[in-house]
């Protein structure tokens, strides 16, 4: 789905575990996540330290689509 | 066993028997594979490889993988090996059944590589 | 190190009052063979059989395939810490009794279902279709351990393949090969232009059913080895794997390693060749870690500019063998991998899981799921019963008129690694 | 002398001579005669075989009235009963591509009869259908006819035939991605020691197992004002409304859904997981552990991104084929595009 979308020439962020296959499905841009069941979470940390976690992460993603590119790239 | 840094994911009924530090599959290979994923994906690592060496013993019914006992940091190594046994194990088992008729037999051999596997992480003490 | 395989070409077996070989026709006295092989307790019956190329014979289900030979000049016969005593192997004169072979039957597991049909169809899958096969059927004693079990009908076979092996011991060879190969520094001194090549053969190292033996040592203990070529075709090598049919590398394919013979043709004239590396393919990561870096280490050090890597088995291993290539490469040193594949019944499927893009060259032995068609036999030796394990496994693998269906990974060396046969695999 | 073998042939508009692009609508017509190619191609079948008739098909009603065309002429080929269906050659003509395609997976699918087309390499009739039908390699254009025709005809009569078919370099058409176990004349190591003597010496040579390649695309250019842009979010982690009201599958999705969200702050409490491949529990109790849209809409609220496109778009990632995930994503992408979305943020578990 990653690269149909990129192909449109929207920038897109694939926020992903297993960052190989990210890698493998084409995308540009990645954030690796936390695990498969809670990508973008982590349910044993403390409530207040989920969510500074979570909000680091998302935060990153956006700014990986103000990043211009040239390659593959790992936020 | 000197060790005792790892669990042991089975459906083997002989190893739940004869072994502690069990966490006990009710279900088929592909389960214990895929509680294998689960827990690597919370950052438990992989002591022994999740799949076997010959294709034999992919049509076993019983399977028995050790990781560690405690969960760390996520290791992508880790992720990709368990992920790739996955897909692998699907393909080989696209047609076939696994091969209950000789369940008793599979259980034994699955319990004597799991011992040699127990005796390697032995051997590299960390 | 010299050693001369000096080949008795045998063109027909049969049974008689002597072990002799005479006109290149092998007789076997089956009554000294059974008690021989009975003078190991665990041992409660023994049948002997058997089977020539062309013949409508199923043999099944296979353990080992061992080449029988008597060593006539020099250290070590049979196979030293295993069946004899510890000896330096690789130098001196071996008679091969060439063109026949000791295969082992017994089931030590039920699931053993590695096959070998003397005509038709499945005889163009298996390299043992061709040799006049001595079939040792082993049945020991009851209440044997898994792990007796085992070893008692690998030495069976080990002793069977040295007892006929001795009836060639005052016989002209019909050829003789010499197989010679100094240090490294002579060597290298006479070839200083050539570049240096390494064989990497990796072993199934992983416990019951999944072992390999160098002089006895069971591979799961070793760090990564160097051998002389001349200590594998002597005799140093020996299987215990019985569950891998297609791809696992039988004591016949040790003596005979297809890799470490074509390697010595080149010897000299385009490479330099260094020796065998026996790797062991472990069970844990961390042992997995520690022996591919190890290999790639022994290579860098001894020199290779080119190495060529043989998988045994198929899952974990894998692994392993795409961990060496990348080290390798990654060094410089250029590799060349044998594995078979899987690629699903139709072929359509990815054919490895584990894929590296480092392996750029790689020789495909064939498909371990290709589906194949076998008749039914006339006469099956071994155990009749491991015929429903061997048929697929899945719906309508059993056909009417007793013909079978099967996958390739059930016939034994079919997909040879060391890359002993000649499937491959190509696009459609 | 044997039966002759019977071929039906397929056309479009064009080449069954009834007009160019102003009858690109025209409904599909069954002739009894061999018209355009199919003339040309009935002679080189010589004694062995012929052609018994040709569909002609409006390129545009094909691609347009699919469902109508196929039924058309499927129920053509029934009554007819040839041994074997030849399309084309459709060269670069995208349409006509499609069209040899959809007639190709139709009749192989349903009647497992065998069909040879021929198209240019890069024609997108030639993912479609390359796996089912023997495409033969053709020039881009139809000044190819005079070579695609005899190569088209040689394996048409090998598959009446029952012959065995060749390597697609001896046979001239284009891999259907079958690895097939052969006898090679050389064993293994021999072929091994070949390949690595080759390496050592700088000369070409040709792996036996080439490593999956992955079809790359340009990195977008990066989005310049983040605080005017409009994000969409979306997912392949099976995240949808309570009671999954598009039925939406737990794995092996055959589509994906879209749903209004500018009217709340998190998906927690209205949404859930579906997905079949992981543990669900963490992301019932909360799906924003997904998809984020919670944190979205706070940054939407801190001015750090204009705006949270307003619908989100998910489905379910596991044992979702490869073609299904590409079709998702023309669509999504399609919709965003028009939607005017400056950037995704695609999550997957």
């Amino acid at each position: 789905m990653v690269k149909e979308i990129e192909r449109y020439g929207i920038p897109i962020v694939h926020m992903s575990t297993i960052t190989t296959i990210s890698e493998s499905v084409g995308a540009n841009r990645i954030v690796p996540t936390i695990a498969i069941p809670h990508p973008v979470g982590n349910p044993n940390l403390p409530e207040n330290e989920e969510y500074s976690l979570r909000k680091k992460m998302v935060e990153r993603a956006i700014d990986a689509l103000g990043t211009e590119i040239t390659e593959v790239t790992q936020f | 066993m000197k060790r005792k840094d790892y669990q042991i994911i089975t459906n083997n009924p002989l190893v739940k028997e004869n072994y502690d530090r069990v966490i006990f599959v009710d279900g088929g290979f592909q389960d214990v594979l895929i509680k294998t994923r689960d827990l690597v994906h919370s950052g438990y690592k992989l002591i022994s490889h999740p799949l076997g060496a010959s294709i034999r013993m992919f049509f076993s019914p019983y399977r028995s993988i050790l990781i560690t006992d405690k969960a760390d940091k996520l290791d992508m190594e880790h992720v990709e090996i368990i992920e790739n046994s996955i897909v692998s194990y699907k393909k080989q088992m696209d047609h076939r059944k696994p091969d209950e008729a000789n369940s008793k037999d599979y259980a034994c051999i699955d319990g004597e590589l799991l011992k040699s596997a127990l005796e390697e992480h032995e051997r590299l003490s960390i | 190190m010299k050693l001369e395989l000096r080949r008795i070409h045998i063109k027909d077996i049969q049974f008689g009052n002597e072990t002799v070989v005479k006109d290149g026709i092998l007789t076997i006295n089956q009554e000294e063979l059974v008690n021989k092989l009975k003078e190991d307790k665990r041992i409660k019956e023994v049948k002997v059989d058997l089977a020539r190329p062309g013949e409508k014979v199923r043999i099944i289900p296979v353990k080992d395939v061992i080449e029988p030979r008597v060593k006539i000049e020099g250290e070590g016969n049979g196979f030293p810490g295993v069946t004899t005593k510890m000896a330096q192997v690789g130098s001196g004169k071996v008679n091969v009794l060439y063109g026949a072979a000791v295969v082992t039957v017994g089931d030590i597991v039920g699931f053993q279902e590695g096959v070998i049909d003397m005509w038709g169809e499945g005889a163009k899958w298996t390299p043992f279709s061709k040799t006049y096969n001595i079939v040792v059927d082993i049945k020991p004693v009851e209440g044997l351990a898994p792990h007796t079990h085992e070893e008692t009908v690998r030495l069976a076979g080990l002793k069977a393949a040295e007892y006929i092996g001795e009836a060639g011991r005052n016989i002209e060879p019909d050829e003789v090969l010499v197989y010679e190969m100094g240090s490294h520094a002579e060597e290298s001194k006479k070839y200083p232009d050539l570049p240096r090549v390494l064989y990497v053969e990796m072993l199934i190292s992983q416990g019951l059913l999944h072992d390999g033996y160098i002089y006895g040592v069971n591979s799961q203990l070793i760090l990564p080895t160097l051998l002389h070529p001349n200590e594998e075709l002597d005799g140093a090598v020996i299987s215990g794997n019985c569950v891998a049919a297609c791809d696992k590398i039988t004591t016949y394919q040790h003596q005979n390693n297809s890799v470490i013979l074509d390697l010595y043709e080149q010897h000299g004239k385009t490479i330099n060749f260094l020796g065998v590396i026996l790797t062991p393919e472990l069970t844990t990561l961390e042992g997995k870690f520690r022996t591919c870096d190890y290999t790639a280490k022994l290579c860098k050090t001894l020199g290779a500019d080119g190495v060529i890597i043989s998988e045994e088995g198929y899952g974990n291993p894998d692994s392993d063998l795409l961990m060496i290539c990348k080290r390798l490469e990654k060094e410089g040193i250029k590799t060349v991998l044998i594995t078979d594949e899987c690629s699903g019944w139709d072929g359509m499927s990815q054919p490895l899981a584990d894929t590296t893009e480092e392996a750029v060259a790689v020789v495909s032995t064939g498909n371990v799921s290709h589906v194949i068609k076998l008749e039914p036999a006339d006469k099956v030796i071994g155990d009749i019963n491991a015929i429903t394990t061997l048929a697929g496994g899945w719906e309508g693998c059993l056909k009417e008129d007793g013909s079978l269906q099967c996958e390739l990974n059930a016939v034994i060396g079919s997909t040879s690694e060391i890359g002993y046969h000649n499937c491959t695999v190509k696009l459609y | 002398m044997a039966k002759k073998f019977r071929v039906l042939y397929y056309v479009n508009q064009f080449f069954g001579q009834i007009g160019g692009e102003e009858k690109a609508g025209v409904a599909p017509t069954f002739e009894a005669k061999t018209l355009g190619p199919a003339l040309g191609f009935n002679g080189l079948l010589g004694d062995e075989g012929e052609v018994i008739g040709t569909i002609i098909c409006g390129d545009n009603y094909f691609n347009e009235n699919k469902e109508e065309a196929l039924e058309y002429i499927m129920n053509v080929v029934k009554e007819q009963k040839p041994d074997i269906v030849v399309a084309g050659p459709a060269f670069n003509a995208g349409r006509y591509g499609m069209a040899c395609a959809g007639v190709a997976n139709a009749v192989v699918d349903e009647l497992n009869i065998p069909v040879v087309t021929g198209m240019y390499v890069e024609n997108p009739g030639v993912e479609e259908c390359k796996s089912k039908a023997y495409v033969v390699s053709v020039a881009d254009s139809a000044g190819g006819m005079r070579e695609a025709l005899p190569k088209m005809a040689n394996l048409t009569k090998k598959l009446a035939k029952g012959e065995e078919i060749g390597l697609p370099e001896e046979e001239g058409y284009i891999p259907q991605g079958k690895r097939l176990t052969i006898f090679s004349d050389k064993r293994g190591s021999q072929r091994a020691v070949e390949m690595l003597l080759s390496r050592l010496n700088g000369e070409a040579f040709e792996t036996e197992l080439p490593m999956p390649v992955f079809d790359k695309v340009e990195p977008a250019k990066a989005i310049e004002d983040l605080s005017k842009a409009t994000i969409a979010l979306v997912t392949s982690g099976g995240i949808v409304p309570h009671g999954n009201p598009d039925r939406i599958q737990s794995a092996s999705a055959q589509k994906w859904g879209k749903y209004d969200v500018s009217n709340i702050d998190a998906l927690t409490g209205e949404y859930y997981t579906i997905h079949g491949g992981y543990d669900p529990v963490y992301a019932n109790e909360k799906p924003d552990r997904v998809a984020p849209l919670d944190l979205l809409k706070e940054f939407e609220k801190e001015g750090k991104i204009g705006k949270v496109y307003e619908f989100f778009y998910t489905t379910t990632g596991t044992g979702t084929s490869v073609g299904n995930a590409t079709k998702f994503g023309v669509e999504i992408g399609k919709e965003l595009k028009e939607a005017g979305v400056d950037g995704v943020i695609l999550t997957s578990t």
